[in-house]
C-alpha cells in the first residue's frame, strides 16, 4: 500500500500554557522530523493548518498561538481530544557551521526550538535573539537558553530585554563578532530585513516562510511564491538566502485563500 | 519525437498540467512548463472570487487522492494579470472557466481569451461542489453549455467531463456536436469519503471529494477509450498518469495530449520531465516516431 | 466482542465474504467461514449455467483489482448441493442471485431458499454483463425487482447496490419501500480498463471490468454514509476494506456488517480473521463494547 | 505503489520444438521462482492460461502442449511476437531430502525440468520416470537425464523404453531403492496411484495438479479441491501427500469454466 496522507486522529497527552496565548499540545504519536518541518493538525469539523513541530519522537508537540478560527478552537481543547495529525512535510532548517544565530520573532520562536536543540547537541556555538511587541509575547526564550543558547531578548516596549527590534540586536551581533548562518522565523518583514542584512555582511540566512496551506504537500500550488513557482509548504517552509532574494513576494506579498494575491498588511 | 500540434497549437510535447494542480498563479504555471508540461490549465476560474471549503481539502487516501477544494478562485479579474504574465512567457495556456450560468462561464472564457489563453476549457464536472444543475450529466444542458461558450470565443474550446456518468461516449458526441474543439477526459472520480476513526467524522470539510490518481487511472483509460469511439475532436486524456507507460496507455485508449496533476504527488514537480522521458524510451523500445502513432492504437 | 445478530441471525461476528470471491463451492465458502467470516456469500447464480468471459477475468492494478468474470455460474440446479453442504455446517449463507428477469430471479431465489440459505441477495449491479434493462438505476425497474423476490421467499432479501449511480441514498430507499431487508453496498466501479502498451490491447477479455480493492474503498464508504442516512435497515459495506481500521471506518459511515473480497488478495485467505483481530484492537483501544455502538457513529 | 498483478506484453525471444506439439517460448522477461511455479500466459485477444515455468532468471520459459483454442493460437506464435505474462504464482516444489525420483506423465514433464536442475546441482540423487503413451511425446527425458538424473523411459505402446506406465516403473524402483520423496506432474489419475504407492511405502509425495484457473492469485475460488477448500493456484499447484490425501476431488473430479463440478473423464 502507499503512504496515506489523511489526518489521523491522535489523543493530546498535554497542554502546557506556553503565554497568555500560545499553548503547546503534547500528541500521542511518534513522528521523526527535521528542525523546522511542519504537520498538518486537523481540529474535526472546523479547520486544518498548518504547525511546526516543537517536539519531536515520542513528545511529538506543536505549539499554538491563538489567532483566529482554528487556533482559537484549539485552545479550548484538553488533555484526551482529539486532533488529527498528518505529515510531517516541507524542508526543515539545515543545521550547519560552527556558530550560528537565530533569531525569533513573536510566536515564529516555535519553529527555532528544536533547531536550537539541533545545533547545540552538535556542539554548534548558538546564539539566539527572541523578540517580541512585549514582555508578554516573548516565547521560548528561556526553553532556548536552557538548551546552552547565549540569549539576547530583544521587545519593542522595553518590557523585558533591550528596547527594540530584534533586526537591531542582530545588526550589532553581526559588526562585533562572525557568524556561519542566520536562521530566522517571525514577522516577515523582520525576516526580508534579516535576509538584507546577512547579504550586507555575507552571513547565509535560512528563513521559515508562512503562506496559506492547502494540500501540504505541493500539489494545488496555493502556497506559492512569485515569481520562482517556489512552494512553501514542499520547497520550503526553510529558505536560503539565494532563493529569497529570488522572491519578489517575500516580505511584501502573499496569497489569500482563493489564490488572490494581498500586501501582506491587508490581512486582517 | 514527442513535439507535436494540436487545434493549431504547436507543442514541445502532449503533456498537460491538469486544472487545479499548481495553477494558482502564472509563476507556478511557467515553472511546470519548464518542468516539462507542453501545455498548462489555470485553476478553474469564476466570475466572483469564491473562497472554497475549509481544510482539509486535499489529501491522499492508500490509492489515490481525494479533493474538495470547492473550485476556491480569486474571479478572473483578478486573475487576469496571471494569464498574462504566463503569455509574456509564450507558455501555451488552457484557461478553465466554471461559473453558475452558460451566460457566466462564456464571460469567463471572453475574459480569459481577451487575456491571451489559447484555449478554454469549460468545466461543468467537478464533484466537489453542489452545482446549479447537471451540466456534467444531461446532454441538453452540456450542449447548450458548449455551444453559448462557442459562440463567445474565437479560441478552441474543450470540454472537460466526468467520469460518473453514464454513457460517456454519448455525452462526448454531443458536446462534439454542439461545437466543441477538443474533450478533456476526465475529471475525478466517485466522490469518495475517508472517515478518521479516532474522531468518528469524515475528514474533508465538504465531507467527501473527487478520487484522482492510481485509483482512477482504469477508469479514465476507459473512458478515453469509449469517447475515441465515439468522436472525432482530440482528446486530452487525464487520470492517473504517472509514468510513461500510464502516459502511452491513455494515448493507445485515444488521447492525444495527456493530462497529469497528481503525480505531481507520487513523482514530484519535474513528474513531467520525467513522465516524458520514460515516454520517449518506451518509443524508442516500441518503435513510434511520433505520438500521433500511438494515438488510438488500441482500436485497430 | 464482535458477536452480533442480524435480520434474525446469530453471527460470531460482522465480516461476510462478499460475493464472487472463493464463493464457488461449500468446501471454498466453508473455509472462509473457518477463517473468520461470520457470513459467507456464494457466486452470483442464474437459472441456467453461464460459461462467463474468457481470461484474463481478474487481474489487479496499482490500486485495486479490476475483475470482469461474467458471471459465469454453474446455474442454480448444480449448485444447490453446494448450499446444502455449506448449510450441513450451520455457516450462515447468503444466495446471491442473478437473472435476466425479476421472475427469473425469484426463481433462483425460491429455490435457494429450498436449499436452507439463509438469505438472499439480488444483485442487479454487476458491470461486467450487458444487463437487458437498468436495474440497478432505475428505481421503477429495482422497486419491481425488488418486490418480486420477495414475495417469492420468506427469508430476508438484500439488494446490492452499485456505486456508478447519481443518487445511491434514493436508490436505497427505493429498494427499502419495495420490502428490501437490507442493502448490500457496493459493488465493483467503474468499470475501468488496462491497457497493455506493448500488444495494445485491453487486457481483460471483457476489455473493462469493475474495480474493487483500496481504489474503490472511499466511494464505497461515501455510499454507505448516504445510504445510512436515506433507510432504517441494515447495511453490508462492502468495499476495499483490507484491516481493522477500514471495516471500523465503514462501520462508522453506517454499516452493520461489513463485507470483505479483495482483501484475499491483500491479506491472504486469512484475512478474516486478521482484519477481525485488528478491528478487536481498535475497538479496546477507542472503548467499544459491541459493534452496535460502532454503526452510524460518524452521523452523530 | 503496489505490484500490479496484470498481463505485460513480453517478446518472445525464441520458439523451441520440443516434440511434434510441445514448444518451448523463450521469452524477453526475467522471473526468478522456484521449480513448479506457474505463469499466466495471456494470448491477446485469446485467453489466458496458466503454464510451469521451464526456464527461469534471464532464459525464461514455457512449454506449452497443443490442446485447445489458446494452446493451439501459441503454437502459430513466432520470435517477436507478443504474450502477456503476469507472476510467478503459486508454491512450487519443495526440494528435500537426498535421494528423490521425479515421475512424469506427457507433458506434465515439463514441471519437472527446474526441479530436476534445481535437486541435481543441490547434489540429490535424483531418478527420473518419464512417460507417455508412445514415443513421441515423450517430453525433456534427454534434457533431464543431461541435467545428471538417472532416466528410466516408459511408453503404453512400447515404442520407446520400458513398456508400461510409469506408476509400473515406479512401483518396482520403490520395491529396489529407498527414496526421501516422489515429485510428479502428469495426468491426475496417474498421479493418484502414485500418492497411493507413496502411502504405501512411505514415501511422501509432491504432486502437481491442474484445475481451471481464473485469477492465478487465490482470489476467484475457481479452482478450489474439495473438501478442503484448497486453492490450486495459491495453495498449490504442488500439494504433499497429507493434503492430497483429504482431497477427495484429486484424481477424479475437476470444476469446469462455469464452475460445475465433473468427473476428469467428462472433460473433452
Ligand atoms: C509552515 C507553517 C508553519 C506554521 N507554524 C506555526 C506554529 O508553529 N505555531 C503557530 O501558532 N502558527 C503556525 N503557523 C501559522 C498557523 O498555521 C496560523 O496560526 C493559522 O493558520 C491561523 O489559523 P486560525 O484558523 O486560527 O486563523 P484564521 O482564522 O484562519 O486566520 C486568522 C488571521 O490570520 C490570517 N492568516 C492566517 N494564516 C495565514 C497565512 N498563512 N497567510 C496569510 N494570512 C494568514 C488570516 O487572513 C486571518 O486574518 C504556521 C504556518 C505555516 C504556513
Ligand atoms: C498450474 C498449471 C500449470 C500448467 N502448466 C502447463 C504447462 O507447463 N504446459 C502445458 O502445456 N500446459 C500446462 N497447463 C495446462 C494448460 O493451462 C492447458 O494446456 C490449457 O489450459 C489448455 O488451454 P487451451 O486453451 O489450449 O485449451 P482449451 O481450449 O481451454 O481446452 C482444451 C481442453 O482441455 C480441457 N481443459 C483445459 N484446461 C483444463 C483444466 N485446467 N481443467 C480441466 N479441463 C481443462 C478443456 O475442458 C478442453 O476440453 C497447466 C495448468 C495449470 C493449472
Ligand atoms: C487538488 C486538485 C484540485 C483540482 N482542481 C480542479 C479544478 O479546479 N478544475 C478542474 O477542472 N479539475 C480539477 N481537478 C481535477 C484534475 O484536473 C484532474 O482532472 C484529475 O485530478 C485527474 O487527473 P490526475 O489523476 O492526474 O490528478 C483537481 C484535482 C486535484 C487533485
Ligand atoms: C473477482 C471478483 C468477482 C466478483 N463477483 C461478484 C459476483 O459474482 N456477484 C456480486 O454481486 N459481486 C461480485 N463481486 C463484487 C464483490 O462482491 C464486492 O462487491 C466488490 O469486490 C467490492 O468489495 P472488495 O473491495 O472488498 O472486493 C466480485 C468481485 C471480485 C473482485
Ligand atoms: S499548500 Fe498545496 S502546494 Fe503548498
Ligand atoms: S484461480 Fe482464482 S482462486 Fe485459483
Amino acid at each position: 500500500m502507499n503512504k496515506a496522507d489523511y489526518p489521523v486522529g491522535v489523543r493530546i497527552n498535554k497542554v502546557i500554557s506556553e503565554t497568555h496565548d500560545v499553548k503547546t499540545f503534547i500528541l500521542n504519536k511518534e513522528i521523526s522530523a527535521k528542525p523546522g518541518q511542519f504537520v498538518m493538525a486537523w481540529i474535526p469539523e472546523v479547520d486544518e493548518k498548518p504547525f511546526t513541530l516543537t517536539g519531536k519522537g515520542k513528545t511529538v508537540s506543536i505549539t499554538v498561538k491563538k489567532r483566529g478560527k482554528a487556533t482559537s478552537k484549539m485552545h479550548e481543547m484538553k488533555e484526551g481530544d482529539i486532533l488529527g495529525v498528518r505529515g510531517p512535510y516541507g524542508h526543515g532548517f539545515d543545521v550547519v557551521g560552527k556558530k550560528i544565530v537565530l533569531v525569533g520573532g513573536g510566536y515564529g520562536s516555535a519553529a527555532l526550538l528544536l533547531l536550537a536543540e539541533e545545533a547545540i547537541s552538535k556542539g554548534i556555538e548558538t546564539t539566539a535573539i527572541i523578540g517580541a511587541d512585549t514582555e508578554k509575547n516573548i516565547l521560548f526564550a528561556d526553553k532556548i537558553e536552557k538548551l546552552g543558547a547565549k540569549l539576547v531578548i530583544t521587545t519593542d516596549d522595553g518590557s523585558r530585554g533591550i528596547k527594540g527590534f530584534t533586526t537591531q540586536a542582530l545588526e550589532k551581533l553581526l559588526s562585533e563578532e562572525k557568524f556561519d548562518c542566520i536562521y530566522t522565523c517571525g514577522p516577515e518583514i523582520m525576516m526580508y530585513h534579516i535576509v538584507q542584512m546577512g547579504e550586507k555582511n555575507n552571513v547565509p540566512v535560512q528563513a521559515s516562510l508562512e503562506r496559506w496551506i492547502k494540500c501540504g504537500f505541493g500539489v494545488c500550488g496555493q502556497c506559492v511564491l512569485d515569481p520562482t513557482g517556489l512552494r512553501v509548504c514542499k520547497d520550503g517552509p526553510v529558505f536560503g538566502s539565494a532563493d529569497l532574494k529570488k522572491i519578489s513576494d517575500f516580505g511584501f506579498f502573499a496569497r489569500d485563500k482563493t489564490g488572490a494575491k494581498k500586501e501582506w498588511k491587508d490581512f486582517a | 519525437m514527442l513535439k507535436m500540434r494540436s487545434l493549431g497549437i504547436d507543442l514541445k510535447n502532449p503533456f498537460v498540467l491538469s486544472a487545479g494542480i499548481l495553477g494558482v498563479s502564472a509563476s507556478s504555471l511557467i515553472r511546470a512548463h519548464e518542468s516539462g508540461a507542453g501545455t498548462v490549465t489555470t485553476k478553474s476560474i469564476s466570475l466572483e472570487a469564491k473562497r472554497g471549503h475549509a481544510n482539509p481539502t486535499v489529501i491522499a487516501f492508500e490509492a489515490g487522492l481525494l479533493n474538495a477544494v470547492g473550485l476556491s478562485n480569486p474571479g478572473i479579474d483578478a486573475f487576469l494579470p496571471e494569464i498574462k504574465k504566463v503569455k509574456e512567457k509564450h507558455v501555451p495556456l488552457i484557461a478553465n472557466a466554471i461559473g453558475d450560468t452558460p451566460k457566466d462561464i462564456a464571460k469567463v472564457a471572453t475574459m480569459a481569451e481577451g487575456a491571451g489563453a489559447d484555449l478554454i476549457e469549460i468545466n461543468p464536472s467537478c464533484p466537489n461542489v453542489v452545482h446549479k444543475k447537471p451540466y456534467a450529466s444531461d446532454p441538453k444542458l452540456l450542449s447548450e453549455l458548449t455551444s453559448t461558450v462557442k459562440d463567445a470565443v474565437k479560441i478552441p474550446v474543450l470540454v472537460k467531463l466526468s467520469p460518473n456518468v453514464d454513457k460517456i461516449g454519448a455525452l462526448a458526441k454531443t458536446a462534439e456536436d454542439a461545437g466543441a474543439d477538443g474533450i478533456t477526459a476526465v475529471n475525478t472520480l466517485g466522490p469518495g469519503m475517508i472517515i478518521d476513526i479516532a474522531s468518528r467524522k469524515p475528514v474533508l470539510d465538504f465531507k467527501m471529494g473527487g478520487i484522482s490518481g492510481p485509483a482512477l487511472r482504469p477508469v479514465a483509460v476507459r473512458c478515453v477509450y469509449e469517447i475515441y469511439e465515439a468522436v472525432k475532436i482530440p482528446i486530452i486524456g487525464v487520470g492517473g498518469v504517472t509514468s510513461g507507460r500510464d502516459a502511452m496507455e491513455m494515448m493507445l485508449a485515444g488521447a492525444t495530449q495527456v493530462g497529469i496533476g497528481s503525480a505531481v504527488y507520487y513523482r514530484g514537480a519535474n513528474a513531467f520531465k520525467k513522465i516524458g522521458d520514460e515516454t520517449i524510451e518506451l518509443m524508442k523500445e516500441h518503435g513510434y516516431k511520433n505520438t500521433k502513432e500511438i494515438t488510438g492504437a488500441a482500436h485497430e
